[in-house]
Parts: C-alpha cells; sequence; structure tokens
C-alpha cells in the first residue's frame, strides 16, 4: 500500500496549495486572537486599577468568550478543512509554514498542522469555550477581578493553541514557557491566600526543572540536527536514517523530563494538585486539555526520537537504557501511585487531580509503548470527561459556598439532579465503564503495553490492570459520597438548590460529548472485534493510527476487553460493598492499614523526599559554592586589589608627580617665563597687528627686489 | 595710455587703501579704505583684461576672465558690505561706538599680571 | 601773419591752444556740426517736454479736483511754470547754519548732472538720439541708481531731523523699488537680445508692442514695471519721503532758492524718463501701430517717418503725464512698511513670474 | 601727442586719487563716504576707457548705487555727532612708512616686470561687439572657470543669512 510513502512524505507548506496556505494563515490567527483579547483585557484591568473605569464582569466574560468562539469555530473549520482534504486524498498529513524569526538561523515561527495539531486545537477549543462559558457564572459572585481572571485564562488558552500548532521545537518552547507562567498567574490566582501563593510558586518551580530538561535537550538536538529544530526535519532525517534513535537517546531522555515536570509524573507530581488553589474553571482547563497535556503532546510530537519505526510497527530502540522503556514505567508508576492517592484523599477536587494523574500515567506509559494512537486516544477522552468532572466538581463546591471535603457532603442528589447525572456520565467515563470512552481508550492504552517491546511488560500490564480496578473504586466511591447517602453538609448555613442554567449548560455539553465519543469508539471497538468493514471514520484507534503512520498490533483485544471489564466491576463492586452496604468492614480495614493510608496520603514519601534533596543536597551544595566564591574568588580579588594594584597604583603616581608633572611644569615655566615678554607684542589691537603684517610684506618686497632681481612673472 | 598707468594708478589707490586700513580709527572707515582696495584691485583685472584681448588672441577664457573676476570682487564687495553693515550696528548696539582700538573685549587686561 | 618773433610766439601759443582744445574732442567727433545740431535740438524739445510737463499736470489735476489751475501767465497760464523757475533762480540762496557745507554743496550738483545724463540713450525717433550706446536702457538705471546716495548725503548734509529721516526713507524706497523694475524688464531684454532702446523700438515695429504680448505677461511686466516707476519718483501714492504731513518736505525741506529748483526739476526729470522707458520698452516707442508688422504701405511709410516718431513720442509722453497725474490725484499714500514690503514681497515675486513668463511664451526657452 | 583719452586718463586718475584721499581725511563720516561714491565713479569710468561699458553699469549701479547706500547708512546709523576724524601723528607717520614701502617696492617691481607697449591698451569702436560676444561666451567661459556664477549667487545669500542673523540676534 502506498500510503505508508503517503504518510511518511513531508511537505513543506506555500507549494502552491492555496488550502494549505489559507489554513495555516487561520492557524496563526487562533493563537493570535486570544492572546489580544488577553492583552485587551489586561488593559482595560489596569484602567481599573488606576481607578478609571469599572467594567462589569459581564463585558469581561463577553470579550474572553468571544475570543475563544472566534478561535474555536477557526480551529474547528480547519480540522474539517483538513480531515476533508485527508479524505479525499489531496493533502499530505503535514502541512508546515514558518516565518523568519531569527535572520540566518533556523529558528523560526513554525506552525504545523498535522493530525495531532488540527485534532487536538478542535478539543481544547470546545473544551475552553464551555469553561469560559462556565467560568462567566462561576466567577461573578463576589469575585471582583473578573478582568484579570478572563485576561489570565485566554492567554493561557491561547499559548497552548500555540503550543499545540508549533511547528519547531524552539516554537514549542516559547509557547512551553508561555503556559508555564500563564499557569502561575492562574493558580495563584488568590494570590492574597497564602496557599495558594505557595501552590503557584511550587508549580512554577516544578515544571522548571523539567523546563532545565527541554532547554537541554532543545541543545542537543539542535547540535545533531544541524541547526533545524523543525519536527519534520527531524522526522525526515531520522526516516533517512541519518539520525538513529540511539543517538537521539540522550536528548529524548530530557525531553521526557520536560514531560515529567509538566505533565506531573512520578517523582515531579506533587504540584498537581496544590494547583487546586485556583479557581475551578482553572483547574478544568488545566487538567483536561492545557497544561498537563503539553508534556504528552510533546511527547507524542518527538515520538520517533523515542521509537524506530518500521513499518507499521514502533519499534524499541537498540539502545542500552531505551528512553521508551523508561517512560512506560514511570507512566505506569506514576497511574498506580495517582490512584492510591484518589483513593486516600478527601477533597474533592483532589480526588480529581489525582485522578488526572493516574490517567496521565496511562498516557505516557501508551507512549513509552509504542502505542501513540492509543495515546491520543485516552487524551481525548480524559480531556473531555475530565473537563466536565471539574466542572460539575465546581458547581458542587459553588452550590455548598465553598466546601470541598467530600465527607460534608451527600445526599446531593436530591437537589441538583443534572449536575449530578453529567457527573455520573462522567465518572462512568473514567472508572472505565464497559463501553464509555474511557474504557475503551484505557483498554487501547493496556493493549499497546501488552503488545509493545517493552522489559517486564507483563508487571507494567498488570499493574495497568490494577490501576483500573482502583480507578473504578474510587469513581464510585466518589459519587456515591458526594450525591448519595445522608446529607452530612452544615444545613443551617447551606441551601443546596439546583445549578443555574448557565452552568449546567456547558456541562450538559461535555456530557453528551462524552455520550457522543462513547457510542463512537464502542462502534469501533465492536467492529474491530466482529471483524466489520466500516469506513475509516468509525474505527477512531485505526483511523489515528493510520495518520499517524503507526499501528499498535491488536493481538489479544478480546482477551483485554475482559479483563478490563472484570476490573472495573471489582472496583466498583468494592467501592459499593464498603461504602453503602458494610462501612464497618471499611473502617476495620483503614484502621488496619493506617500505616499505608499515612504513606499515600504523604505522597509515598516523594514530596519530602524531593524536599529532603533540596535542603540536605541541593542546598549544602549551593552553599558550598557561595562559601567558595566569597571566601576563595573574593579573596583573590580583593588580595590583587587592595596589595597588588595598589603596589602598581603607588609606583605610577610617584612616577607621574615626579616625572611627567616635572615636564610639564618645566615646560609651562618655561613658556610662561617667555611669553611673559613676548605678550607685550599681542596688545588686541587689529591695528598694530596689521602694521607688523603690511611690515613683513614689505620686508619680503625688499629681500625679492633686493636678491632675486627682475621676476618672470611674464 | 599705457598699460603701466592703470597698474600705476591701482598701485597709489592701493596704497591710499593700505594707508587707511592702518590709520583709521573707526571700523567704518577701514571698511572704506578696503573698498579702495578691491577698486584697486579692479582696475588692474580690467586693465590686463583689455591688455590681453588687444594683443593676444587667445581662448574666450583669457579674453573675459578679467570681467568675469571683476564682477567676483564687486559682488563679494556688495555681500561684504551688507555682513558689514549688520556687524557694525550690532557693534554700536554693544559698545556705543565702533572705534576699533577701544574695543578689545577678548584681550587680558593689564591688572591680570 | 609775419615772421616776427611776437607773431611766431603767438602762432605757438594759439597753436597750442588749437592743440589743446582739439584734445577734448574725439577724434570722430570733429567737425560735428551736425551732431552740434542734434544736441541742440534734443536739449530744447527736453526743455520743452520738462517746462510742459508740470504744466499739464498742474492743469490737468485742478480739473479732476474742480478747479482752473493756473490760469494768469501767459496764454491760459501756459508761462507759470518758466515763470516759477525764474522766481526760484532769483531767490537768495540760504544754507542751515549747521549743514555740512560739502554734502550740502554737491548732493545738488549729483542730482542735477546725473538726472540731465539720464536723458543720453532716450532716442526721440530713429536718428533723433543723444548716444545709442551698447548698455542702452542700463546706462539709464545706472545713473539713476546714483540717486539714492545722493538724496540721503542731501537729507543728512541739511541737519535737520525731518531732511534726515526723509534721506532714509528715500533711499530704503528707490533700492527696494529698483530691483524689480530692472527684473521686469529683463524678460523684454531677453527677448529683444540688445540693452538699445532703438533695437528694442524696433523690435517692436516688427513684433508688436511687449504690453500686449506673451499671454498677458507683458502687461504683468507693464504694470510691475509702471507701479515701480511711480515708486522711483517718489510720487503719490508713492512719496514716503516727502509726506507733507509727517516730514514736510523730506529730504528737500532745507533746500530753496536754485537748489530747490533743481530739486523739482529732477522730480519731473524723474517723471519724464520713467514714462520714456516705459513707453520704449513696453508701449512701442516711437511708433504708434501696436500690431507689429502692417500690410498697408502707408502706416508703414508713416511709422518710419521721423516727424511722426517725434509726435508720436510727444503724444504719448503726455498720455502718460496724464496717467500719473490720474493716480496721484486718485489714490491715497502708502506706509513705510506696506510700501517696503509691497515692493519686497509682492513686486519682486510677481517680476520674477513675468521674466519667466515672457521669456517662456518668446520661446527662448525652446 | 596728447590725445583726449590720455587727458581724461590723467584727470581722472587725479580725481581718484584726491577723492580717495578725501575718503581718508574727510571730517565726517559722510563726507567721507562721499568721497567714496566719487571714487567708485572714478573707477567706473576707468573701466570706460578700456571698453569695458557694462562693468561701468555694474560698477556704477552696484557700488555707486547700492554699497555706497548700504555704507552711508553704517556710517549713519553708527557715528556720534561729535565723531570727527582724528589721528595721532606718530601713530601716522609710522604707517606711512611702512606703506611707503610697499609703495616704493612695488614701484620697483612693476617697473621692472610690466612690458611698456603703447596703443595696445584699449581698443576702439568695438564695444558693442565685444559685448555680444561677452553675452553669449559667458557660458563658455563659465564652463572653463568652474562655477563662478552660482559661487556669486551662494556668497549673496551667505551674506544675506549672516546679516539677518546678526540682526536678529541683537534683538534679544
Amino acid at each position: 500500500m502506498a500510503e505508508a510513502e503517503k504518510t511518511l512524505e513531508i511537505i513543506k507548506a506555500f507549494t502552491g496549495d492555496s488550502t494549505a496556505d489559507s489554513m495555516i494563515l487561520m492557524t496563526a490567527a487562533i493563537v493570535l486572537i486570544p492572546m489580544v483579547a488577553a492583552v485587551l483585557l489586561i488593559a482595560i484591568r489596569y484602567i481599573e486599577v488606576r481607578g478609571k473605569l469599572q467594567v462589569s464582569p459581564l463585558r469581561a466574560a463577553v470579550i474572553g468568550n468571544l475570543s475563544i468562539l472566534l478561535s474555536t469555530g477557526i480551529s474547528i473549520t480547519v480540522l474539517s478543512m483538513y480531515f476533508a482534504n485527508y479524505v479525499k486524498g489531496i493533502q499530505t498529513p503535514y502541512i508546515e509554514a514558518s516565518w523568519e524569526f531569527i535572520a540566518g538561523t533556523k529558528l523560526e515561527w513554525a506552525f504545523l498542522i498535522d493530525p495531532l495539531s488540527a485534532m487536538m486545537g478542535a478539543l481544547l477549543g470546545i473544551i475552553a469555550l464551555m469553561i469560559h462559558f462556565y467560568a462567566y457564572d462561576y466567577m461573578r459572585h463576589g469575585e471582583e477581578e473578573v478582568t484579570r481572571f478572563f485576561a489570565f485564562l485566554n492567554f493561557f488558552t491561547g499559548s497552548m493553541w500555540g503550543f499545540i500548532y508549533a511547528g519547531n521545537l524552539f516554537n514549542s518552547l516559547i509557547f512551553w514557557e508561555l503556559l508555564g507562567v500563564s499557569s502561575y498567574f492562574l493558580i495563584g490566582y488568590y494570590w492574597y491566600k497564602p496557599s495558594a501563593s505557595a501552590a503557584a510558586m511550587k508549580a512554577f518551580l516544578y515544571n522548571k526543572v523539567g523546563d532545565v530538561g527541554f532547554l537541554v535537550g532543545i541543545f542537543l538536538t539542535y547540535g545533531k540536527t544541524g541547526g533545524d529544530l523543525s519536527y519534520t526535519h527531524i522526522f525526515e532525517l531520522i526516516h533517512k536514517g541519518e539520525l538513529s534513535a540511539s543517538t537521539l537517546a540522550v536528548p529524548a531522555i530530557l525531553i521526557f523530563l520536560a514531560a515529567v515536570g509538566k505533565s506531573s509524573q512520578f517523582p515531579l507530581f506533587g504540584w498537581l494538585p496544590e494547583a487546586m488553589e485556583g479557581p475551578t474553571p482553572v483547574s478544568a482547563l488545566l487538567h483536561s486539555s492545557t497544561m498537563v497535556k503539553a508534556g504528552l503532546l510533546l511527547l507524542m510530537r518527538n515520538f520517533l526520537m523515542l521509537y524506530d519505526v518500521g513499518g507499521f510497527e514502533a519499534v524499541l530502540p537498540d539502545v542500552s537504557i531505551p528512553p521508551a522503556a523508561i517512560i512506560t514505567w514511570i507512566g505506569i508508576l506514576t497511574a498506580l501511585l495517582g490512584a492510591l492517592m484518589a483513593t486516600t484523599s478527601t477533597d474533592i477536587k483532589r480526588i480529581l487531580a489525582f485522578s488526572t494523574i493516574s490517567q496521565l500515567g496511562y498516557i505516557a506509559s501508551a507512549i513509552g509503548a509504542g502505542g501513540l494512537s492509543p495515546a491520543f486516544f485516552h487524551l481525548i477522552s480524559h480531556a473531555t470527561f475530565k473537563s466536565l468532572l471539574f466542572l460539575c466538581a465546581g458547581a458542587v463546591i459553588h452550590n455548598l459556598h465553598h466546601v470541598q471535603d467530600i465527607r460534608e457532603m451527600g445526599g446531593l442528589y436530591r437537589h441538583m439532579k443534572w449536575t449530578a447525572i453529567t457527573m455520573g456520565i462522567g465518572l462512568l467515563a473514567l472508572a472505565g465503564f464497559p463501553f464509555m470512552s474511557g474504557f475503551v481508550s484505557k483498554d487501547a492504552v493496556i493493549l499497546s503495553i501488552a503488545n509493545s517491546d517493552i522489559p517486564f511488560k507483563e508487571g507494567a500490564q498488570a499493574i495497568g490492570l490494577l490501576t483500573a480496578a482502583i480507578t473504578a473504586f474510587y469513581s464510585t466511591r466518589m459519587f456515591y459520597v458526594v450525591f448519595l447517602g445522608e446529607e452530612r453538609y452544615d444545613k443551617e448555613k447551606i441551601v443546596p438548590h439546583a445549578s443555574s442554567k448557565l452552568m449546567l449548560f456547558p456541562l450538559i455539553t461535555l456530557a453528551s460529548l462524552v455520550v457522543i465519543e462513547s457510542i463512537w469508539f464502542s462502534i469501533g471497538l465492536i467492529a474491530h472485534l466482529a471483524e466489520l468493514e466500516l469506513p475509516e471514520i468509525f474505527l477512531f484507534e485505526g483511523f489515528l493510527g493510520n495518520m499517524f503512520g503507526v499501528h499498535t498490533p491488536t493481538d489479544g483485544a478480546l482477551q483485554g476487553i475482559i479483563y478490563s471489564t472484570i476490573m472495573v466491576f471489582i472496583g466498583m463492586g468494592a467501592a459499593i460493598y464498603f461504602y453503602k452496604i458494610n462501612p464497618n468492614a471499611r473502617e476495620s480495614i483503614r484502621s488496619s492499614l493506617k500505616f499505608f493510608e499515612d504513606f499515600i496520603n504523604n505522597r509515598f514519601g516523594v514530596d519530602i523526599a524531593i524536599f529532603w534533596f533540596v535542603d540536605h543536597v541541593a542546598l549544602p551544595i549551593g552553599n558550598a559554592f557561595k562559601t567558595f566564591d566569597s571566601v576563595v574568588v573574593d579573596g583573590l580579588v580583593n588580595f590583587f586589589g587592595r596589595t597588588a594594584s595598589l603596589a602598581i597604583a603607588d609606583f605610577s603616581d610617584q612616577f607621574d608627580q615626579k616625572v611627567i608633572d616635572g615636564i610639564v611644569n618645566g615646560s609651562a615655566y618655561s613658556i610662561k617665563y617667555s611669553v611673559q615678554r613676548l605678550r607685550k607684542l599681542q596688545d588686541g589691537i587689529v591695528g598694530d597687528y596689521a602694521k607688523f603684517m603690511i611690515l613683513g610684506i614689505g620686508m619680503l618686497l625688499l629681500v625679492f627686489n633686493l636678491f632675486f632681481g627682475k621676476l618672470a612673472l611674464f | 595710455m599705457e598699460l603701466e598707468w592703470f597698474v600705476y594708478l591701482s598701485l597709489i589707490l592701493f596704497s591710499i587703501g593700505i594707508l587707511g586700513v592702518l590709520t583709521q580709527k573707526t571700523a567704518i572707515r577701514i571698511l572704506f579704505s578696503v573698498e579702495l582696495i578691491l577698486n584697486s584691485a579692479n582696475i588692474n583685472f580690467v586693465a590686463f583684461n583689455s591688455y590681453l584681448q588687444s594683443t593676444t588672441s587667445g581662448t574666450v577664457i583669457d579674453q573675459y576672465m578679467g570681467w568675469v573676476f571683476a564682477m567676483v570682487v564687486i559682488a563679494l564687495a556688495a555681500a561684504e558690505a551688507a555682513v558689514g553693515l549688520a556687524i557694525f550696528i550690532s557693534l554700536y548696539r554693544n559698545f556705543r561706538e565702533i572705534v576699533v582700538a577701544n574695543i578689545y573685549e577678548l584681550a587680558e587686561s593689564e591688572e591680570d599680571e | 601773419m609775419s615772421d616776427s618773433p611776437i607773431s611766431s610766439f603767438i602762432q605757438q601759443v594759439s597753436d597750442l591752444a588749437v592743440q589743446a582744445i582739439s584734445s577734448f574732442i574725439p577724434k570722430d567727433l570733429k567737425g560735428g556740426l551736425p551732431l552740434m545740431l542734434v544736441t541742440i535740438a534734443i536739449g530744447s524739445y527736453i526743455m520743452i517736454l520738462q517746462l510742459l510737463g508740470p504744466f499739464v499736470e498742474r492743469k490737468v489735476m485742478a480739473r479732476q479736483q474742480g478747479r482752473k489751475g493756473p490760469y494768469y501767465v501767459g496764454f491760459r497760464g501756459i508761462l507759470q511754470i518758466p515763470a516759477d523757475l525764474g522766481k526760484l533762480l532769483f531767490k537768495e540762496d540760504t544754507r542751515p547754519e549747521n549743514a555740512d557745507w560739502f554734502g550740502f554743496f554737491m548732493s545738488i550738483y549729483l542730482i542735477g548732472l546725473t538726472s540731465i545724463m539720464s536723458f543720453a540713450p532716450l532716442p526721440f525717433s530713429k536718428a533723433l538720439v543723444g548716444g545709442n550706446m551698447s548698455i542702452g536702457i542700463l546706462y539709464v538705471f545706472a545713473i539713476f541708481s546714483i540717486f539714492p546716495p545722493a538724496m540721503f548725503i542731501g537729507g543728512w548734509a541739511s541737519n535737520s531731523k525731518y531732511a534726515l529721516i526723509g534721506g532714509f526713507r528715500s533711499a530704503g524706497q528707490l533700492l527696494a523699488y529698483e530691483i524689480p523694475m530692472f527684473l521686469s524688464i529683463l524678460g523684454v531684454i531677453g527677448v529683444v537680445g540688445s540693452f538699445s532702446l532703438i533695437d528694442m523700438t524696433e523690435y517692436q515695429i516688427l513684433n508688436g508692442w511687449f504690453m500686449f504680448k506673451y499671454w498677458g505677461f507683458g502687461l504683468l511686466a507693464a504694470l510691475i514695471f509702471y507701479v515701480a516707476g511711480l515708486a522711483e519718483t517718489e510720487r503719490i501714492p508713492f512719496d514716503i519721503p516727502e509726506a507733507e504731513a509727517e516730514l514736510v518736505m523730506g529730504p528737500r525741506t532745507e533746500f530753496s532758492g536754485w537748489r530747490y529748483a533743481i530739486i523739482m526739476m529732477v522730480e519731473y526729470v524723474h517723471l519724464t524718463v520713467n514714462s520714456l522707458l516705459f513707453i520704449y520698452v513696453f508701449f512701442g516707442g516711437y511708433d504708434f501701430w501696436p500690431f507689429g508688422k502692417s500690410n498697408n504701405p502707408l502706416i508703414e511709410s508713416w511709422r518710419h517717418n521721423e516727424l511722426v516718431q517725434v509726435a508720436t513720442i510727444t503724444i504719448k509722453f503726455f498720455l502718460f503725464v496724464f496717467f500719473a497725474t490720474t493716480v496721484r490725484t486718485a489714490f491715497p499714500r502708502m506706509r513705510i512698511d506696506q510700501l517696503l514690503s509691497f515692493g519686497w514681497k509682492q513686486l519682486l515675486p510677481a517680476s520674477l513670474v513675468a521674466m519667466l513668463g515672457i521669456l517662456f511664451f518668446a520661446g527662448v526657452f525652446s | 601727442m596728447v590725445e583726449f583719452f590720455d587727458f581724461f586718463f590723467v584727470i581722472n586718475a587725479l580725481f581718484i586719487v584726491f577723492s580717495g584721499l578725501g575718503v581718508l581725511f574727510a571730517k565726517r563720516v559722510m563726507q567721507s563716504a562721499l568721497s567714496l561714491i566719487f571714487t567708485l565713479v572714478g573707477v567706473a569710468n576707468v573701466f570706460l576707457l578700456v571698453n569695458s561699458e557694462y562693468l561701468w553699469v555694474i560698477q556704477v549701479s552696484v557700488y555707486g548705487g547700492g554699497i555706497a547706500v548700504l555704507l552711508l547708512f553704517a556710517g549713519r546709523l553708527t557715528s556720534n555727532e561729535e565723531d570727527h576724524f582724528s589721528f595721532d601723528r606718530s601713530d601716522f607717520l609710522i604707517s606711512f612708512l611702512f606703506v611707503l614701502l610697499i609703495l616704493a617696492n612695488l614701484f620697483v617691481f612693476i617697473s621692472k616686470s610690466i612690458p611698456s607697449q603703447r596703443g595696445n591698451i584699449y581698443t576702439t569702436d568695438n564695444g558693442q561687439l565685444l559685448l555680444r560676444q561677452f553675452f553669449t561666451n559667458i557660458w563658455q567661459a563659465n564652463q572653463g572657470l568652474g562655477v563662478i556664477l552660482p559661487f556669486i549667487a551662494l556668497m549673496f545669500l551667505a551674506a544675506l543669512l549672516a546679516s539677518v542673523k546678526l540682526a536678529i540676534k541683537e534683538d534679544e
């Protein structure tokens, strides 16, 4: 099939294809519109702070929403154009264009449209639009700085768009850092709360660790690709065999370090729960489709640096420590740890945050296992239901006047039915209930691990299945504790009511999106199992694989489905047993596993270890350097400054005073002596000068006449 | 009428001008003397021009050089007179006189020794 | 004569005297009886013009003001001007006490001498001309340019503040209006290619009067020349230097007797010369047919008849005296700053435009 | 044989010299300026003697008209009423000796170096022709001489600007 050549063919844009041309320009517009709106809002905010103007929240929200709406429309247009052309076979998967950024180098503003960016951009657009819509109702009550909020939210969304459509590593880095800084602003939105500002700082610093890896990785890549950081160029080189995965192992691991920081993988996941200090729409956006997905997107973009691709198979590269294996194992470990932490957590938003960590681990492990399409598959489904879940959680919190502990909720189903239903849909998807979107995609992830070349892949598969069970457990637990059971909230102060329609609209939209996805994905699954011949668009994963040019073998798909279905039902059953049927058993198990629970609640000591590392290793080294600097370097400098240069200066001073001044003064004295006698001639009267001049001319003429006789004038 | 006559006339006028420049006290009279000097030069220019016209069959430049130079001198004198008027008036405003010998602000005074 | 020592001595002395006297007369002028006659003719003609000009002016002015004017002396007062002149010549010549003798004396001589000298190149017919010199009209201008310093000296030498201020004004005004006056005729000079007034007139006989040519630029140049000429003659509305209300009589204040007569004469000489210059340069000179070459042989023959030419120019002259008088009665006086800014800011650019226009339409550039 | 033009030259030279001395020794500035005008007119007549009528016009109208008026203004505007000519004798004597030195030397110099050719100095009755030639050839001459006329124009402009600058500066 010529598909391989077609997918591997790389064509730069602007080769006369006007569609590609306009698509690239639309991409640029997608990135720029929210940014411009953000600048506008910041300007309005500045005027507000100066006391000149008071902008109502509605107007700020309208500006923010309109810009996002516009960009979303354009991004969906880009997606549809892209797919239309793709289905017709008109166009290659890669459309790229670049503008000069630093003259004479290949560092350029580059935009790249491939399946990844086209789909991700549209998805981000829909989710961000919903969240923006939701945020107005959420933020307008008692919040004064809605303008600032929307400005940063817009900025955040625009940065993510820029990252998605970025065409080379350099460009990605720029938007990567913009994401970091805008997330800093948003997490620290309630800056007057110490916990919020600390959380923002923590998120920023954890991210920075990854960013250093990213930067160094870019430098190494830059050297190896001859100065061209374009993704397409790197792929081209790899396909031609000029670069192999073994030479790119180190940069790949460094770039994975960046993803670890941004996507909160195993050692650096501590910042993500803290980031719940921001407003709930921010959490929804940050967890679903923007920030934490950026790291994974980066990994997917640089997928060929992790794996060699032979035909349709991703092959583990021939390196002593293959980066892919590291990624898979760290990912699956993160998934397990996140799920465990979600199980013990009692804060509604933190449960979701830990579940995010867990799902991100799944995605990372799939990337490591060579399953690019499963990873993206799961990324899409996760983005959808996680944004839905956060918005629902936000609605609950909003209703209960900022109570976040699930132990103080319960029985809310009676009061907020629609919220409960939508959240139930989301939780089912999260839990991996059969034929929900999460189920299909998670199954694909575990299948990709099973079919990969990763060392100890059976262990990883087992952990993945275990995690699926735990996920089902905590999802069910959360739904039960929040919406069912007895009403444990403070009834004197809080009267729950149904969520407003403004809030419900995004919830229902997203929930229906989850349902659509579920149906769509399930059709693909069933068709695959039943070996039906359907149009490619229905076989979503296969479709993705075709587009990416990398297939995961689907051996043992049915077996995997059965396994995971069993695990899901075990988890859900356990949750129902422990919370509804027999709560006392739960308490006894808790008391017996108290130590383990504390360990989990301390996040497995990872943060403690990091802090210990910083306190006892990094800071002492830094202090040692500081001491070295202050004692040795400064001492040397001071020694030379004080003694040696002073001696030289003294010598030159003496020389200057005695010799040079002597010469100068002596000549000045002699000139003054002679001038005091000659100055009498210069009386300042022009007439006298003229007389002397005339006398001189006359004497000259006399000399000529006397000694030269007749001058030969003629 | 010979060329010598013109040259001697010019010489005498020139000497009168020089004498005026040396002996006159006020700036305006010095300027008069300078005009005399310029006129003496003009006499020479024109006289030599005619001489060359009559003696040589030279080029156009040889035949009219003197006239052109005389015109340049006249233009120069006109410009000089315009600038001179402005200078004299500003001098007069500042010092209430234009006796050149009394205007020596740039010179060091005797007490500074 | 015999050969006695005395007679031989007388002979020698008389030879020397003849030699000395004849050395005053250029070789080509010797024995010039016709020249003498011409000189006499021109002199008497100018004299008549000079004496009739003021009379005509006074008469016309009187009629325009509803008066009768000079009436008693001679036939209808025609001898009024000679009578005035005689009266002035015989009056006592006074000089102010602290007046500068040298300046007071020399200024009058300079003024009188130069004004009479300015008649030299003016042709009254093709033959009746003092000297058809190559520099023609430039000569008139050069001679005229002596007038401002002389007037200034005269004003200064009178030791009177009126006279001094008048002298300042006179010099400034004359200097300001000489330039547009000269620039306005520069185009005509460029077209004709000669400074000679006869050449100009002959050109106009062949090609029509300049005033009516060149699509209005000729008229513009003529207007500028006429206005500047009025200012040069220091007549109303440009009589700032002698504004009676402020300065009594301007630089003329302290002069009396024959000096005053000369000054008044110079004033009318200026009027005459300016009118004649205008006539020569723009108004066809001694030609009466303004449309260039005529097919009618009668007109052509009459045009080249010397007597007709003299008559033509006389009639034209009195026409211009009439114009000048009308202007004098009709217009108020300008202020000094208006006058200077009018001269420098309006007339000068306009004259440049007129010059370029004439040169352009005459095809000099093509 | 004494010719008219020789006679005229001598008379004119005497006129120039005496009026030039008058410039120096006139009692009042204005008298001195009047003498200067006479000198300038005399020099113009010298030009006339060698058939340079056009230069005569320039000399009389520019020098005798324009520059003289400017100098008269300058003299009138800057002199006090009691400003009379005076010189101290020793100073004058020293200057006179210096000038005499130059005069004598130049006299000797000229008498040695100037050719003595009689009758060649002026040509008769071709003034008109010469003038026409002058006007038609001045542009060719100008090409050879470089930029004489623009130079004159620039010089006038500079002088105008300088005098305006001076006049304005004083008004502050």
